[in-house]
Formats: structure tokens, C-alpha cells, sequence
């Protein structure tokens, strides 16, 4: 298998130092996407999500009857000049019809692809990035945000934390979060929204990636006894290495998780040790039942395929690619980059989850059709307890106390 | 040597006339420019100098977050924000010598590479977003070079190329002056025995402090021509990726065997355009790549021609 | 507050049992052969991916016991062999130290995403050897750290006693001290070297399984076991074992206090400026000779 | 009895070649002196024979068995050893580490209490700092600590590189007494040294070696009637 691979990626050199000779009638789109270093994991579940979308449409007939073929690019982690290359690569010299990337950067990718007109979809759900369109929309009017940012996510989580049906023993919350734009984001939001309702932050702690021996923090919360711990850190290890340790010697609180709960590691390795533990997915598909039938096809025919759940990241990659695909159809030219645009930023698409339209700043804002979706982690799997906007329980699956609160 | 950097350049400074509109391309010829700079300071501080650094990426790094923190936070033009950011690398560049040019040799590498390794958890911290690092995001927007009325900035490829290029020529004639000089023939016999040297009345701390100035003082201009060019920078450049590709330089050119690292900047930044498509069998065929070299071409493309014909050896 | 401070002063020995654990085999190799070893973290990560292959997909029998049983001979053969083919080649040539690091940089590099390759980006998780914790009053223990810190501890304390009293381990010692020497008394010099180099692999092998329980197989992780390893080896004095152990344990505490104290953002620029104070006044480390 | 037998012996450091054609040989019991310039191969010759050096050609034939290009602890083993004229010691470790590992190979472990014991009454000074640390000690203590070490490798054949190199006399006279002694054992002793005039008195065979090959060979009554060699014996 491996063998294969490198054969078929030995192909790519020679298609990429040979010329164009043999250029098939296809309708080629780049994938850049982390397929080394910190980010590989996240990477790889867009990429599940683009490769099941292209293949639907290659084995319906493919895109205005031409098979699509995708070019993949390593943006490693996200140097400013490797993101700028990959653009340059795939949309300069490969000239693609789109890009589709998820999480990209942190606003170097929008500039490096705004330089071109071809739609360029992305996830990176943090505001610089989002501030990098701001400054110049006509320039990087091409750029289409699939998920809102780590602030809006994170008033989400405020609304879910508030309304979990469930009575706090105190007013005291611990945020830890990553020194990343990400994780600095969601915990500034967080404790700006919780103090404004007369919480106490009793403590914000900023954590470098790796860090995996807590008990410093976690003596000091020990002490503090907070209603609420908040962890944003977008990386398995850390965040299993936190819960085993708290486990130990927990205290009364919720353990709010947000994003942090989506990394595929988190759960199988956890299981049902993670029972009781909260968090949240940026356009999630809620779970463990699909909202309607449809919908549940797509998440079994997933699950059939690459044989685990749902992870952040794959649904919304996929409602991406055949958003623009529809936009194709419909303008009759993958090259039309203005008409697909227009039709991408008016016409809305029809997803899964009902009609997805871009609001402010490009953006698929959530929305019903592609919401903002807090999970409870029960018997070892994630289980949707609200929607969000608006804020709504999902189905009647109930939240469970956690196991380690004491009356 | 002169013939060859000579040929090198002439070539490079036709290749925009077929390339200039494809973005690419001049991406990659620009960053070959600017890492054959790089690299080369590095081989005349390891190969000629005979300083076991590791501290050449920090150095880099150095000078373009500085050049991109005087022209954000402090509104300086950019001309002069490079050149401060020169000087200031080069007076870092000074204070690091200090203490490890007393070492021997695997210690250098250490105190230097600690230097690196501190970099990122200041740049990322508290200490360094108060100086404006802008922490882990790092800072998305440099403003370009602006040169009487003329930008220069990775949305302008080709004013940009000649630009680097003018300056390129610059640094390498200085750096082959160093070589050719007095000083040259002094780091050598410093690398090779300093006491001998230093019996001949050649000051080893004297020199190697110089060189360590010279050096830091290019790279960081470099570093800081490099931060307006992509208008952007964030600690991934401290990534060992990077270190290790500059490293391949080195070793394909030759160590001390100036100017096979401008040959080894033009294959490696080439090889590793090629290689991107393959994702993570890219950094797996470089790393290979270094071992077999290591082992097998132990002076580099020089030393190999100068193996093939004896014609070349004046140019070592 | 007492109890706080007694948490941390337990992190601290965790943290320093860890690191002793991760230095250890760099200082002997290094100490030895003068060859610094920059593919040591990914040694560390193939001990990792060994146990994970043993236990998981294969579903070895024994558990634990068969993995290191397997483990011991196969690293030793790999550190031995890798001495052979690729670092005693270049000691014949001048500025080999040089080149034997730009070698072992390549060679991580390829280890890394070999095991991408192979293994997929995404962390393994090992079951832990030992499960449970130990409660004493207030404060509560994992079996497994305990296990850790007696583990590192004990292995360092005995392994430096088989240096200093047993022929073989003096014989390292001389080879360390003076390899012309050795040779003239009769010392297989170039045996010890690769042998030096394999046990040391064992050693960050033997450790991998161990930590991997703890913090799980990351193959992006090798580099920052290597650059701790580096750190506490340089700080306690390249080569000096007894060094190791002291510096492994005053930078687990300076961690845990700091970490603390000040919170944990200021924990890696606490560490790399004590080094570099250390490294700027006394270059030879705590316990290292000049 | 033969006991060494050198044959055309060629030696290069890298480029440089430093042995051209070398011949020697050394019968059981005796005592060899080797003279000459420094710097012109006689620690070389030594080295080579002792398999310490990488790049050699010719013949070495020890007690009938061809012992050329093979590795210098199967040498030591054979019972030859080398006493280096700049010591080699083990600098941080006590001589009693040092003198034990001298007994490293595997007939000398055997002996290594009687050789101990040897050792003990021919250096009672260094008995007395057993504990010390090698690096610690004065030139002359260092010497004999290696010539020490030497004799502990239970070697039949022992190659005694400038044993008097940068001593004052006093201990001069020490080594002298020493090598006789250790010739008495019934040892062989080569030894590369001019500075001890008094050695030629007890040399059974004199060589000389000038610019890599030998220029004389013979007894040391040849050596003294040789008219060319007078300004090398002008400390007679």
C-alpha cells in the first residue's frame, strides 16, 4: 500500500517536471492542506471530506461531464513563504478552478490566494485571518470562510455553558487555553462574556503546545474548586494527558472542552472515560442521529469508508467542494471565476443540513444548516446536546451530570 | 571561485526575462537568492572560520522579525528598518559571540542553538508581543519595500528580483573578499591548528568575533529583506525543516568550500520545489538525501569537481 | 498551601525522572564517542512505535514483559549497526563531529516521517504498564510515575555503578578518557564505540516505551525530546551521567515551580535562560571536564 | 631464538610517507635500541608493529605468526605492547584503575596479581598514591605510571617509546635500573631512545633510523668502532 503511494506521489514529480503534454480534459483543484508536522491530523480529516465529495461527483459524471483531479500541496505549518508557494504553485503555475483547503493559516493564506481570483474555501475560524479580508474585500473577494471564527465559537460555548441545565455550586471559572491566535481568541471571548455576568475568572492560564505534566495548574485549581474548567487546546495529547491527571483528585466542575474534543484521538483513547466531559464543532453534524435522513446517509456512507466518526472539519470540507460545484454547474464554466463567485456569494446551496448562504465577510456564519453543535461525551461517544443559533436542544438527548461531581 | 558566482549571476539575472509572469518561478528564484546569502555566511562561519554554529536560522530570524517590528510598531520606512535590523543582528550576532567564542567546538553549537531554541518560546510569550511580535500569530502585516515611488514586494516579483539580486551581489562580493583576504587565509590556519595560528600573531578571538559580526550583520539584513518580501512572519521559520534545508545547502556545496553552498542554495531550494507535491515523503527524501551526502560526497559538488578536474582546483 | 507546595515538589520529581530518563543515554553516547546524536529523539519514538506495533496490532502475548524482552536486542542491533555504517566512517576524516551531526540531523529527519509514512501523523497511545494510583493523605499518586521515577533513578544510579566497577564499564570509561590510550592497552576501541552507541539506543528505546504510556507515540514529538535531552545533558555536563541525573532534576523543579509560580508560558524561557546563564559562565556544565 | 621479524615495512600518515622499507629483527631476551633524529619514524616503526596505525604494508611476523593489519588489541593479546613515549595514561582515573586496566587482555587478567605485585616493588612511589588521580602527577611519575601499566599486560615483548623524554637524570637513572630489571624477567625491550647514553651499554643490538629507513644495524661495539656514528655517541 505504502509502496503504491510513493509510487503514484513519484508520478506527481514527473508530472510536475514534465510538461503538460498529456493534460487530460479534466478540471483540476488544489488541495493545500497540513499533511506534516503539528497540524497532519486535522489535515487529514478536510482531507477525507474533499476526497469523498470529489469522488460522488467523479463517479456521477464528474463536473460538467469532466472528471475533477485533485493536486495536493503540503503546507507543512503554515510558514508564511510555504503558504505563499502553494499558492503560487497551485493556482500560478497548476492554474486550478478552486482551492479547498480547511484550515490554511492564519491570514498569510489569505493573502497568498487573494492574489488570485479562483475560489478559495478555508477554515482557519480565527479572526486576523478574517481582519486580512477586512482590510482590502475587493482584493480578497475570491475568499469564503467556512466556519465562523474562534470568537464567535466561543460565545457559542458561552450560551451553551449558561444554559446547560445544571445548578453551578459557584460563580468561579478556569480557562486554560493554547498561546495560539486560536486559543487566545476563545479565551479572551470566554472571559470577557463570563465576567460580564459576574463570574470570577480565578484563573487564565496560557499553555505552550506539549505541555503534558499539569500538576502545577492543576494544584492551584485544586484550590480555586471552580464551577466551570474551560480547555482550549486543539491537540489530543495535551488534552488527555489534562483529564487523566484531573481525574486523580477531581473537583466539582464541568469540564468544557470546546474545540479540544474533536480530535479524533481524544475520544479512542479516552473512551468512556471521557464520560461527562462537554465541547463543541464549528458546522458540526450533530450526532449520535444525523437530523434527517439524508444527512444520516452521508454520515454512515463516511463511517463505511473510513470506518470512525465524524471529526471536525470533514462534513463542512465536503458541503465546500460541492457548494462550488454547484456554483460550476450552474455558471457552465469553472473558469468564470467572477460568475462562480457571484453565484457562490448570492445563490446559497442546498446542504445536508438545509440551505447554506455566506453572510458578513464571506463567511457560513453558523446557521441551521450548518450550526455550531455541543456534544456531551456519553458511554465513550459524542452525543448532541444544543444547536446553535439558535441556541436549541438537540432531539431529547439529555446532559448527564459528571460522574466525578459530588452533591 | 569569481567565475563561477560571476557565471552564477549573470545567469540568474536573465532567467526573469523568460519567467516574470509566472509567480512561481520568481518565488523560487528570489528565495535562492536570498538563502544562497544566507548560506553562505553560515559556511564562511563553519567552514572558513571554523565556528561550529547553529545559530545562523535564529540570526535570520532575528533580523526579519526586527526589520518587520521597527516598520509596524514604530512606522519606520522599510529601507532604513532593513538596515537597522542589520545592525542590530550584527550587534546580537557580537553579544552571542562573546561568551562561545571561548568554547570548543560541540559547546558553540549548543550555547548558539540554545539561542535559537530560546527564540521561540520569547517570540511566542508574553515578552515578545510586547515588543510586537505579535505572539504565535506572528505579524501579517509588513509593509513592502518602497524605493522612490518603485515597490518591491511579493505582489511586485520583478523589481523585487533585481533588488535582492543588486544586494546579493553585494554581500557575496564582501563575503569572497573575506575569503580571498588576509582574513581568509587566517581562518584557515585558525581551523586548523589555533594555537599555531596564534603563535603566528593572528588573534583567534579578534577574528572569529569579526566574522561572527560580518556574518549576522548579512544574514539579518537578509532575514529582514526576506520579512518585507512575504509580508508576513510567524515563529514557524525557527521549524527544524528550515534548519535542515539550510543544512542540505551546506553539505551539497561543501563545507568550506565556498562557493558550492550557492550551488548547493540552487539545487536544494529546486529539489525541494519538486519534492512539495510529495507531502511528507518530501522532508523523507531530504533527510536521506543528507546522510548519503554526508557519507559519500564529503566536499560537496566542489570537491567532487575538484576530484573530476584538477582544472578547478584554483577556484576551492 | 503546604500541600500545594508538596503537589509541586511531586511534579518536580516527575518531570526530573522523566528528563533523566530522556538524557541519560545521550550523555553515555556522547561522553564515549564525542559523537553528538541528534537522531536520538527518534530512537526515543522508535522504542514507542515498537511496543505499539507489539501490543496493539499484533496483539502480543506477555504484554509489557515480551516488549522490552523484544525490544533490548533489536534497538541494540539497529544502534550497532547504524554505528558502523554511517558514524565510524567519518571519524577517519577531519571535522567529524560536524558532520556526524549534519548526518544524524538528516537521518531524524528521515526516521520522523518514515514513521509518518508508515504509522500516519496521527498520536498512538500505548496501555499503560501499570495502572492505579497511590493515595497518601492529601496527596495522590499515579502507580505509573512512581514506577517512572524508580525506574530512572535506580537504572542511572546502577548503570553508573557498572561503569565504575566492572572491567567492561571502566574500559567505556577509558575509552572516554583517552581512546589512544585504550587502543594501546588492548581496548577493542572501535567495538566499545558501537557498542557505547547501541546501549545508549537501548537506553532512549527502553525510555520511549516507558514515557510513551505517559504522554503517548507523537512522530512529530522527537524533536522536542531531543532538544530536552540536549538541554539537560548540556547543562549537566556532556558526558558526566552523575551530572544528568542532578541537571534532569533541578530543571524538573525549576519547571514545576515556575509552572507554578508563574504560570506555565514562562516555563521554556525559564529553562533555555538558566541554560544559557549556565552555559555562558561554566560551558562544561555542571559536572563536565574541560 | 627469532623472535620479531620486520620485512620491508612501509608506513603513511595520510599523503605523508613516513617508513620506507623497513627492516628489523629481534631475538627472545634481548635488548634492542633504536637511535635517531625525532620526527624521523622510529615511534612510527613502534606504532606500526604494534597495530596502531592505519596504514601500513610489508610483513610483521611475530613468534612465526603473521601479525600485519591485524587490530591492536589482538597484538596486545599475542603479548606485545606498546609504552608511548607521551603516556596515554587515563586522565581521571586513580593509578590503581590505570595499572589494572593495563591488565585489560586476557592472559594478563590471569596474572594480573603477580603482576601487581611486580609492579608494586619496582614503583614503591607510585604504590604510595594509588588513589591519586592520574592527571594529577608530575611528568616523571606519569612515565613511570605508563611504563607501569606496560608491564602489566603480562607482554613478553615490550616496545618502550623515549622512555627518558623530558626527564630530569634522577629518574633517568630510575629507568635505567627498571629496564635492566625487566630485562632480567626474561622480557624483550625495543626501545626508541638517545638520551640515556648508558643504554647502549646493555643493548645486545643497536639500530639507527634516519629519514624513515634504517642507516645502521649491528652491536653496540660495531656502533662504537663506526667512525660515522661518533657525534651521535658524543655523550660517551
Amino acid at each position: 500500500m505504502k509502496t503504491l503511494k510513493f509510487l503514484v506521489a513519484s508520478l506527481a514529480i514527473f508530472m510536475f517536471v514534465g510538461p503538460w503534454a498529456f493534460a487530460a480534459e479534466t478540471i483540476k483543484i488544489g488541495v493545500p492542506l497540513a499533511m506534516t508536522g503539528a497540524y497532519a491530523g486535522s489535515g487529514d480529516n478536510y482531507w477525507k471530506g474533499i476526497e469523498m465529495a470529489t469522488n460522488e461527483i467523479n463517479q456521477s459524471g464528474g463536473l460538467l461531464g469532466k472528471q475533477i483531479e485533485i493536486i495536493r500541496f503540503d503546507s507543512q505549518e503554515f510558514a508564511p513563504e510555504i503558504v505563499m508557494q502553494g499558492a503560487d504553485y497551485l493556482c500560478g503555475k497548476m492554474k486550478v478552478s478552486s482551492i479547498h483547503a480547511g484550515w490554511a493559516g492564519w491570514g498569510q493564506d489569505i493573502r497568498a490566494y487573494g492574489k488570485y481570483d479562483a475560489p478559495f474555501f478555508c477554515d482557519d475560524g480565527a479572526m486576523p485571518s478574517v481582519d486580512v479580508y477586512k482590510s482590502d474585500p475587493e482584493k480578497y473577494y475570491n475568499t469564503y470562510f467556512i466556519t465562523d471564527t474562534g470568537g464567535d465559537q466561543a460565545n457559542s460555548m458561552f450560551n451553551m455553558l449558561t444554559a446547560l441545565p445544571y445548578e453551578y455550586p459557584n460563580k468561579k471559572i478556569v480557562i486554560i487555553n493554547t498561546d495560539d491566535t486560536w486559543g487566545m481568541e476563545v479565551g479572551d471571548t470566554l472571559s470577557k462574556r463570563f465576567k460580564k455576568i459576574g463570574w470570577k475568572v480565578a484563573k487564565r492560564e496560557t499553555v505552550p503546545y506539549g505541555t503534558n505534566e499539569w500538576g502545577p495548574i492543576l494544584t492551584k485549581v485544586r484550590r480555586i474548586n471552580p464551577a466551570i474548567i474551560h480547555i482550549e487546546i486543539p491537540s489530543s495529547q495535551e488534552v488527555i494527558t489534562f483529564f487523566r491527571q484531573f481525574i486523580k483528585k477531581p473537583t466539582n466542575s464541568i469540564l468544557s472542552y470546546g474545540w479540544s474534543i474533536t480530535p479524533l484521538e481524544v475520544l479512542a483513547t479516552m473512551g468512556k472515560d471521557a464520560d461527562g466531559i462537554v465541547g463543541e464543532m464549528p458546522a458540526g453534524m450533530p450526532a449520535p442521529v444525523a437530523p434527517n435522513p439524508k444527512a444520516q446517509a452521508w454520515v454512515d456512507k463516511y463511517m463505511d469508508i473510513y470506518k470512525h466518526a465524524i471529526p471536525a472539519g470533514s462534513w463542512i470540507a465536503y458541503t465546500g467542494v460541492m457548494a462550488w460545484a454547484d456554483a460550476v454547474t450552474a455558471v457552465g464554466d469553472e473558469y468564470n471565476f467572477k460568475a462562480v463567485n457571484k453565484h457562490l456569494k448570492e445563490a446559497g446551496y442546498e446542504g445536508l443540513q438545509g440551505m447554506i448562504k455566506f453572510g458578513e465577510n464571506n463567511t457560513w456564519h453558523a446557521q441551521p444548516a450548518a450550526p455550531i453543535v455541543h456534544y456531551q461525551v456519553q458511554n465513550g461517544q459524542l452525543v448532541a446536546l444544543y444547536t446553535d443559533p439558535p441556541i436549541k436542544p438537540y432531539k431529547d438527548y439529555k446532559f448527564q451530570v459528571p460522574r466525578w461531581i459530588k452533591k | 571561485m569569481v567565475l563561477i558566482l560571476g557565471g552564477f549571476y549573470c545567469v540568474m539575472g536573465i532567467l526573469p526575462l523568460f519567467f516574470a509572469n509566472t509567480a512561481h518561478i520568481m518565488n523560487i528564484l528570489i528565495m535562492i537568492l536570498i538563502w544562497a546569502v544566507v548560506a553562505s555566511c553560515w559556511d564562511v562561519i563553519m567552514g572558513f572560520a571554523g565556528i561550529f554554529s547553529f545559530g545562523q536560522v535564529a540570526f535570520y530570524v532575528i533580523g526579519a522579525y526586527a526589520s518587520a517590528i521597527l516598520s509596524v510598531s514604530l512606522d519606520i520606512p522599510p529601507v532604513f528598518a532593513i538596515i537597522m535590523a542589520g545592525v542590530i543582528t550584527g550587534v546580537l550576532g557580537v553579544i552571542v559571540g562573546l561568551p562561545c567564542l571561548k568554547l570548543a567546538g560541540p559547546y558553540v553549537a549548543l550555547v548558539t542553538f540554545a539561542v535559537h531554541m530560546t527564540l521561540i518560546p520569547f517570540l511566542k510569550g508574553p515578552l515578545g508581543r510586547a515588543i510586537g511580535s505579535g505572539g504565535s500569530q506572528g505579524i501579517l502585516t509588513i509593509p513592502p519595500i518602497n524605493l522612490l515611488g518603485v515597490a518591491f514586494s511579493s505582489e511586485h516579483l520583478v523589481p523585487f528580483f533585481y533588488l535582492t539580486l543588486f544586494l546579493t551581489i553585494i554581500c557575496t562580493l564582501i563575503l569572497a573578499l573575506i575569503i580571498k583576504s588576509y582574513w581568509g587565509t587566517a581562518f584557515l590556519a585558525l581551523k586548523d591548528s589555533e594555537n599555531f595560528a596564534t603563535s603566528l600573531g593572528i588573534s583567534a578571538f579578534k577574528y572569529k568575533l569579526m566574522v561572527f559580526a560580518i556574518t549576522s550583520f548579512i544574514t539579518g539584513l537578509f532575514g529582514a529583506l526576506y520579512a518585507h518580501y512575504v509580508g508576513m512572519l510567524s515563529t514557524k521559520m525557527l521549524s527544524m525543516d528550515v534548519f535542515t534545508i539550510l543544512m542540505i545547502m551546506m553539505v551539497i556545496g561543501g563545507i568550506g568550500k565556498y562557493p558550492g553552498v550557492v550551488v548547493g542554495a540552487v539545487v536544494t531550494v529546486t529539489i525541494s520545489q519538486l519534492l512539495a507535491p510529495l507531502g511528507m515523503y518530501r522532508p523523507l527524501i531530504m533527510g536521506a538525501m543528507v546522510v548519503i551526502l554526508v557519507l559519500f560526497l564529503r566536499d560537496g559538488v566542489i570537491g567532487l569537481a575538484q576530484k573530476i578536474s584538477p582544472l578547478q582546483r584554483k577556484f576551492g | 498551601m503546604v500541600f500545594e507546595i508538596i503537589d509541586v515538589i511531586i511534579s518536580g520529581l516527575i518531570n526530573g525522572s522523566v528528563y533523566a530518563l530522556m538524557a541519560v543515554g545521550l550523555t553515555l553516547v556522547y561522553g564515549v564517542t564525542k559523537a553528538f546524536n541528534f537522531a536520538y529523539g527518534s530512537f526515543y519514538n522508535m522504542g514507542g512505535y515498537f511496543a505499539w506495533m507489539l501490543l496493539i496490532p499484533l496483539g502480543m502475548i506477555g504484554g509489557y514483559f515480551s516488549v522490552f524482552f523484544a525490544a533490548i536486542p533489536v534497538l541494540f542491533a539497529v544502534g550497532y549497526l547504524l554505528e558502523k555504517v554511517l558514524v565510524s566512517p567519518l571519524r577517519k576524516h577531519d571535522d567529524w563531529e560536524m558532520k556526524v551531526m549534519m548526518l544524524t540531523l538528516g537521518l531524524s529527519l528521515f526516521m520522523d516521517f518514515g514513521y509518518q509514512a508508515v504509522f500516519g501523523p496521527n498520536i498512538k497511545s500505548l496501555p499503560g504498564m501499570i495502572e492505579g494510583t497511590l493515595e497518601i493523605g492529601q496527596v495522590v499518586l499515579f502507580h505509573q510515575d512512581v514506577a517512572i521515577f524508580i525506574l530512572s533513578v535506580g537504572g542511572m544510579l546502577c548503570f553508573g555503578w557498572i561503569l565504575n566497577n566492572t572491567r567492561t564499564g571502566m574500559a567505556v570509561q577509558a575509552v572516554a578518557q583517552n581512546p589512544a590510550g585504550a587502543q594501546i592497552v588492548g581496548i577493542p576501541k572501535d567495538f566499545i564505540f558501537a557498542a557505547t552507541f547501541a546501549i545508549s539506543t537501548i537506553m532512549v528505546g527502553l525510555g520511549g516505551i516507558l514515557l510513551c504510556q505517559k504522554t503517548f507515540v507523537d512522530p512529530m514529538g522527537s524533536t522536542n525530546i531531543m532538544i530536552k535531552a540536549w538541554v539537560i545533558t548540556a547543562f549537566g555536563g556532556m558526558g558526566s551521567i552523575s551530572g544528568s541525573l542532578y541537571a534532569a532534576f533541578i530543571l524538573g523543579m525549576l519547571e514545576a515551580f515556575v509552572g507554578w509560580h508563574f504560570g506555565m508560558i514562562y516555563v521554556q524561557i525559564a529553562t533555555l535562560a538558566l541554560l544559557l546563564v549556565i552555559l555562558a559562565v561554566r560551558p562544561q556544565g555542571l559536572m563536565g571536564r574541560e | 631464538m627469532l623472535m620479531l621479524k620486520v620485512n620491508k615495512l612501509n608506513a603513511y600518515y595520510g599523503e605523508s610517507h613516513i617508513l620506507k622499507d623497513v627492516s628489523v629483527t629481534v631475538d627472545q631476551g634481548q635488548v634492542v635500541v633504536m637511535m635517531g633524529p625525532n620526527g624521523h619514524g622510529k615511534s612510527t616503526l613502534l606504532k606500526s608493529i604494534c597495530g596502531l596505525v592505519e596504514k601500513v604494508s610489508g610483513e610483521i611476523s611475530y613468534n612465526g605468526e603473521d601479525i600485519i593489519g591485524s587490530t591492536a588489541n589482538n597484538i596486545v593479546n599475542l603479548g606485545v605492547i606498546y609504552i608511548a613515549e607521551n603516556r596515554e595514561l587515563f586522565p581521571y582515573m586513580t593509578v590503581k584503575d590505570n595499572l589494572k586496566l593495563g591488565a585489560y587482555s586476557k592472559n594478563a587478567r590471569v596474572n594480573e596479581k603477580k603482576n601487581m605485585e611486580w609492579v608494586a616493588s619496582l614503583f614503591p612511589k607510585l604504590m604510595e598514591r594509588q588513589k591519586q588521580l592520574a592527571s594529577t602527577m608530575s611528568g616523571g611519575e606519569a612515565k613511570m605510571l605508563a611504563i607501569a601499566r606496560g608491564l602489566m599486560s603480562d607482554a613478553d615483548l615490550l616496545f618502550i617509546d623515549e622512555p627518558a623524554l623530558g626527564l630530569q637524570p634522577s629518574y633517568r637513572m630510575d629507568i635505567l635500573e627498571i629496564i635492566k630489571e625487566i630485562s632480567k624477567q626474561g622480557k624483550t625491550v625495543f626501545l626508541a631512545e638517545q638520551n640515556i647514553p648508558q643504554l647502549t651499554e646493555m643493548a645486545d643490538k643497536i639500530y639507527i633510523m634516519e629519514e624513515g629507513s634504517i642507516s645502521f644495524e649491528g652491536s653496540k661495539d660495531d656502533a662504537l668502532n663506526n667512525e660515522d656514528l661518533k657525534e651521535i655517541f658524543l655523550g660517551l
